[in-house]
């Protein structure tokens, strides 16, 4: 154990912990090591800025709106945020950033939701119901295609773990991962999807060929309940680990030095 | 060659019943104020390309300009949903729209080959997605080069977008045409090189000498500009780096208003209809509201371009 | 994190021998002074990709460091020709080279798609030209979409540069390689992007808030550079916009000094050889030399990028 | 006859002109009306100066290295000498130039030179003799493989004009005319070489499918002369015009506006 575990046993409060501050930190710890992260505005952002105070100090935030190096005076409200650009280190046109840095394989990790996930990390972000005429429109894929299929992992973070959102079948493939792509002659650089961030615990795959197995829970929450809530029959790791609740210190540095108006931290 | 005109005459001018108009901004510098006059001079049977259809395209869907739409993201940004859009796609309701639906690369990929008059631009996204399946625009080609371990290689294509007409919003322009942009610049040279017309709006016109003293910061030079719109916070609600910071109040609010469909064409009346112009729809906002929005100073650090001695 | 290092340094660690070494800069920032740092350090077989193969190529020839050239222009720019690489084309002397002959847009479109990791990229050039013949790079696909008239279109495509290293010369960079370019920025993020590893030389390496006070002038973001040598006047005998001007005098002379092989090699030896670095090359042309290049200020007028208040 | 022509009528001392002043002034007025011209440094730079000056007030000139709407202090010694750029309207990177501007279809005249050049206008830049082993190595294509296939015309400034220049067959064909690209099924913009300006006169050439023929001769050369100095069986117009010799206004114009130096009046 390093120095830094004494204060990641501190006495935590999981009670006065919101949903949004336990997936920022699950998810920031997988960050570790990694230096390249494309994310969104929200939780993705808060990991990631977590993970660069914490397990991944050489990390950047590359942002699908251009902005590379941001150093924001304030929490920005969205990619394209007035503060992301002021102080930046460089901003990218579109053509650049998707074409040179996205699809050029510069993206470690890309961060991505979905309304519907299923076994395989593919990723449905268009509409529930049919194509032609859905019972609900959705935005669609905006980047999220590209960035699957060209950053080395994807991580999804997704608030609702239940069995409509994590299905046997999407009702529409918006993002394609790996396995997809490969069954008709395309292939991507990346893996996919290795981890999927939820309420219950996480999901991770390894790469290609491999579907997606419970491999921790949350504390409180059990195997047969994260079973229950997912829509195909989940395959679960022999060892299930219990996923180690935010420390005093992780909380503090995301309540007080990322997110302090509680923006996202809803 | 002077191209100023106002932003009645340029819409007058270069958007037609049956049109295909890219209107482009990402975030940055939407052209809010040229969908309006669209609006306000009654455009029918519009396709409307734009990358990430938002609260600009629910108004001119709901004001029944729009009959196709070529989208990669229909939101309202992280703010919601896009009321108009989502009844003329799930319910036909008050009509049907026809959406062509693509990935943001993808709609890059087709600005990129219409401003380089390519017949196709390959990319390496929609390998397993179900999008090919209700778009014929994205197909695949094998390459002629050998893959990894020599095998044949297939990518997919999208096909160029060459819109009869592109309008962007940008900070400043020269009269005849010469566009700086700073901050996020999206894929607006794009757009404008793909289009067969293009509309530049404007927060200042300069004097030509402001431009000519950084001309690495003109995105698109004159030759490709036929119409300069003077148009201060023309880009409400979103926002033009330097000039006025984005109003997120009125995107949050733009869910509600939009999901009621009388809701929206009272305020289509009252800030489209009932305002002649974009300067009467700012003036109705009020300078306390535009106070609101005001930003400081954070001055780029000058280059020495050099000068012969 | 700092990636600062000597052209020494640089060098030694980012080009071997056998390499595929992208040196661009279009008759601007030239990176002449890495040339002559592989040239010191007897680099041999690099592949040597260049669209303007012009005096610092010759010099490497001549220097015995390339066996195969890739390029769309083998002259010294309009002053002359280049009296190495013509020898070891025209009669093999003093061995052969091996040349891939592209056009400007048919080098620019490779490095568009190295740096897109795209198995080809599209170009109207080359139907009808002798070029394909002779480089089995060039070759054709058909469109998937029906062309006009709703034939079968087909074009030329060229097949990804992925060089091992690119190194090019710019006017600024941080210490993290953000690396700002202005006047012409020829196609040198391209280069960099399709590189495996990049080396960015520049005139001077500043402060992270002058890079920060113009995001939009960073033509290549730190995540693509590996090391960032400090060179000032390494571009010589091309200019750096705003730091000193072209030697026409030298691009003039080079086409006597290059016809000649023993001329040749006495200008290696006296300039390259026995010179440590290019500090001395610098100072052995003397104060006077640089004062006749000097060149004044035209600044350019800031940009605001806005700050909230 | 307009008021110009009084000028124009006045007379000119052809004998102190130098073969760049006769040559920069004729290629000038073939570029009357004409909004855009792709140039190199040179006679084409010439040409379009004085053009804007004289028969093109709107004349934009763009440099293959990327200077759009230059304004410079000193006449430019390359197309990419720092007094293109300083006070220039734009600087555009070479994708953007190459890609939106000349593929894209904004450029209406380019100019071109060759070493040799055959009846369709054809262009050889790469070799004299065989290309593996050839007996002088030229330049190559440069952009002018894209010049021809994009600009709308290209007109060929040749100073030389004998056999070996204007060939029956060219030794190795840099840069194809639009007809040897429809012959591959390959389909260019432009109408390829329409007019070839030379030290004995102007050949013209309206279109894909036509061959170079002779229009004007300069004052004091026949047509016999030209077809002997052709390398291929000239084709000649049923009429033959005498090209008017530069005029006062347009001598002083190139003398003392467009080149006061004499950097290219040599």
């Amino acid at each position: 154990m390093s120095t830094e575990s004494t204060v990641t046993t501190e006495t935590t409060h999981p009670t006065e912990m919101t949903s949004s501050e336990r997936l920022s930190v699950v998810a920031s710890r997988e960050l570790a090591g990694r230096r390249t992260v494309f994310a969104g505005i929200g939780l993705p952002t808060l990991a990631a800025s977590l993970a660069h105070l914490t397990v991944a100090p050489r990390l950047e935030i590359v942002y699908e709106s251009g902005v590379c190096g941001a150093h924001p005076s304030h929490l920005p409200e969205t990619i394209a945020d007035a503060v992301l650009i002021t102080g930046a280190e460089a901003v990218l046109s579109m053509p650049a950033l998707f074409g040179y840095v996205l699809q050029g394989g510069h993206i470690d990790v890309g961060f991505l939701g979905a309304a519907q996930i299923d076994k395989w990390g593919n990723l449905n972000t268009s509409v529930i119901g049919d194509w032609d005429a859905p019972k609900v429109r959705l935005p669609g894929s905006g980047g999220a295609v590209e960035v699957m299929a060209n950053s080395r992992e994807v991580f999804v973070v997704m608030r609702r773990h239940d069995p409509r959102s994590f299905t046997e079948k999407l009702d529409f493939c918006t993002t394609p991962g790996p396995d997809r792509a490969l069954e008709e002659g395309v292939r991507p650089l990346g893996t996919g999807v290795t981890r999927v961030i939820t309420e219950l615990g996480i999901l991770a795959r390894e790469g290609v060929g491999e579907e997606l197995k419970l491999v921790a829970v949350h504390p409180g929450v059990t195997v047969d309940q994260v079973r229950e809530n997912t829509g195909w029959d989940l395959a679960v790791a022999d060892t299930v680990e219990t996923v180690q609740p935010p420390s005093a210190e992780e909380l503090r540095l995301l309540r007080e030095d990322v997110d302090p108006d509680r923006v996202y931290l809803r | 060659m002077d191209k100023t005109m106002t932003m009645r005459e340029a819409i007058s001018s270069f958007v037609h019943d049956g049109d295909t108009v890219a209107l482009e901004g990402f975030t940055h510098l939407i052209p809010t104020a040229a969908g309006h006059e669209i609006i306000r001079q009654g455009r029918r049977d519009l396709t409307v390309v734009r990358m990430t259809a938002d609260i600009v395209v629910d108004q001119m869907l709901a004001a029944g300009c729009v009959s196709r739409l070529v989208s990669s993201f229909v939101g309202n940004s992280s703010a919601g949903s896009l009321g108009e859009l989502r009844r003329r796609v799930e319910k036909a309701d008050p009509e049907p729209l026809v959406f062509e639906e693509y990935s943001h690369y993808g709609m890059i990929c087709r600005y990129l080959a219409g401003a380089q008059r390519l017949p196709f631009y390959p990319l390496r996204s929609y390998g397993g997605s179900d999008l090919p399946a209700v778009n014929e625009g994205l197909r695949k080609v094998t390459s002629p080069y050998p893959g990894p371990d020599d095998e044949p290689e297939q990518v997919y294509v999208v096909p160029p977008v060459n819109p009869d007409v592109t309008i962007i919003h940008a900070q400043r322009a020269d009269r005849s045409g010469n566009t700086q942009i700073w901050g996020l610049t999206g894929v607006q040279a794009e757009a404008v090189y793909a289009a067969d017309k293009a509309v530049v709006v404007v927060e200042e016109i300069v004097e030509d000498e402001v431009v000519r003293s950084d001309p690495n910061r003109t995105v698109i030079p004159a030759h490709a500009v036929d119409a300069v719109v003077a148009c201060p916070r023309g880009a409400h609600p979103s926002f033009a780096q330097g000039y006025y910071d984005r109003d997120n109040a009125f995107y949050r609010a733009w869910s509600g208003i939009s999901k009621d469909p009388d809701r929206l064409q009272a305020w289509l009346k009252e800030w489209v209809y009932d305002t002649a112009d974009h300067a009467e729809y700012v003036s109705k906002l009020g300078e306390e509201f535009w106070d609101s929005l005001a930003v400081g100073e954070a001055l780029s650090l000058p280059v020495n371009y050099g000068r012969r001695l």
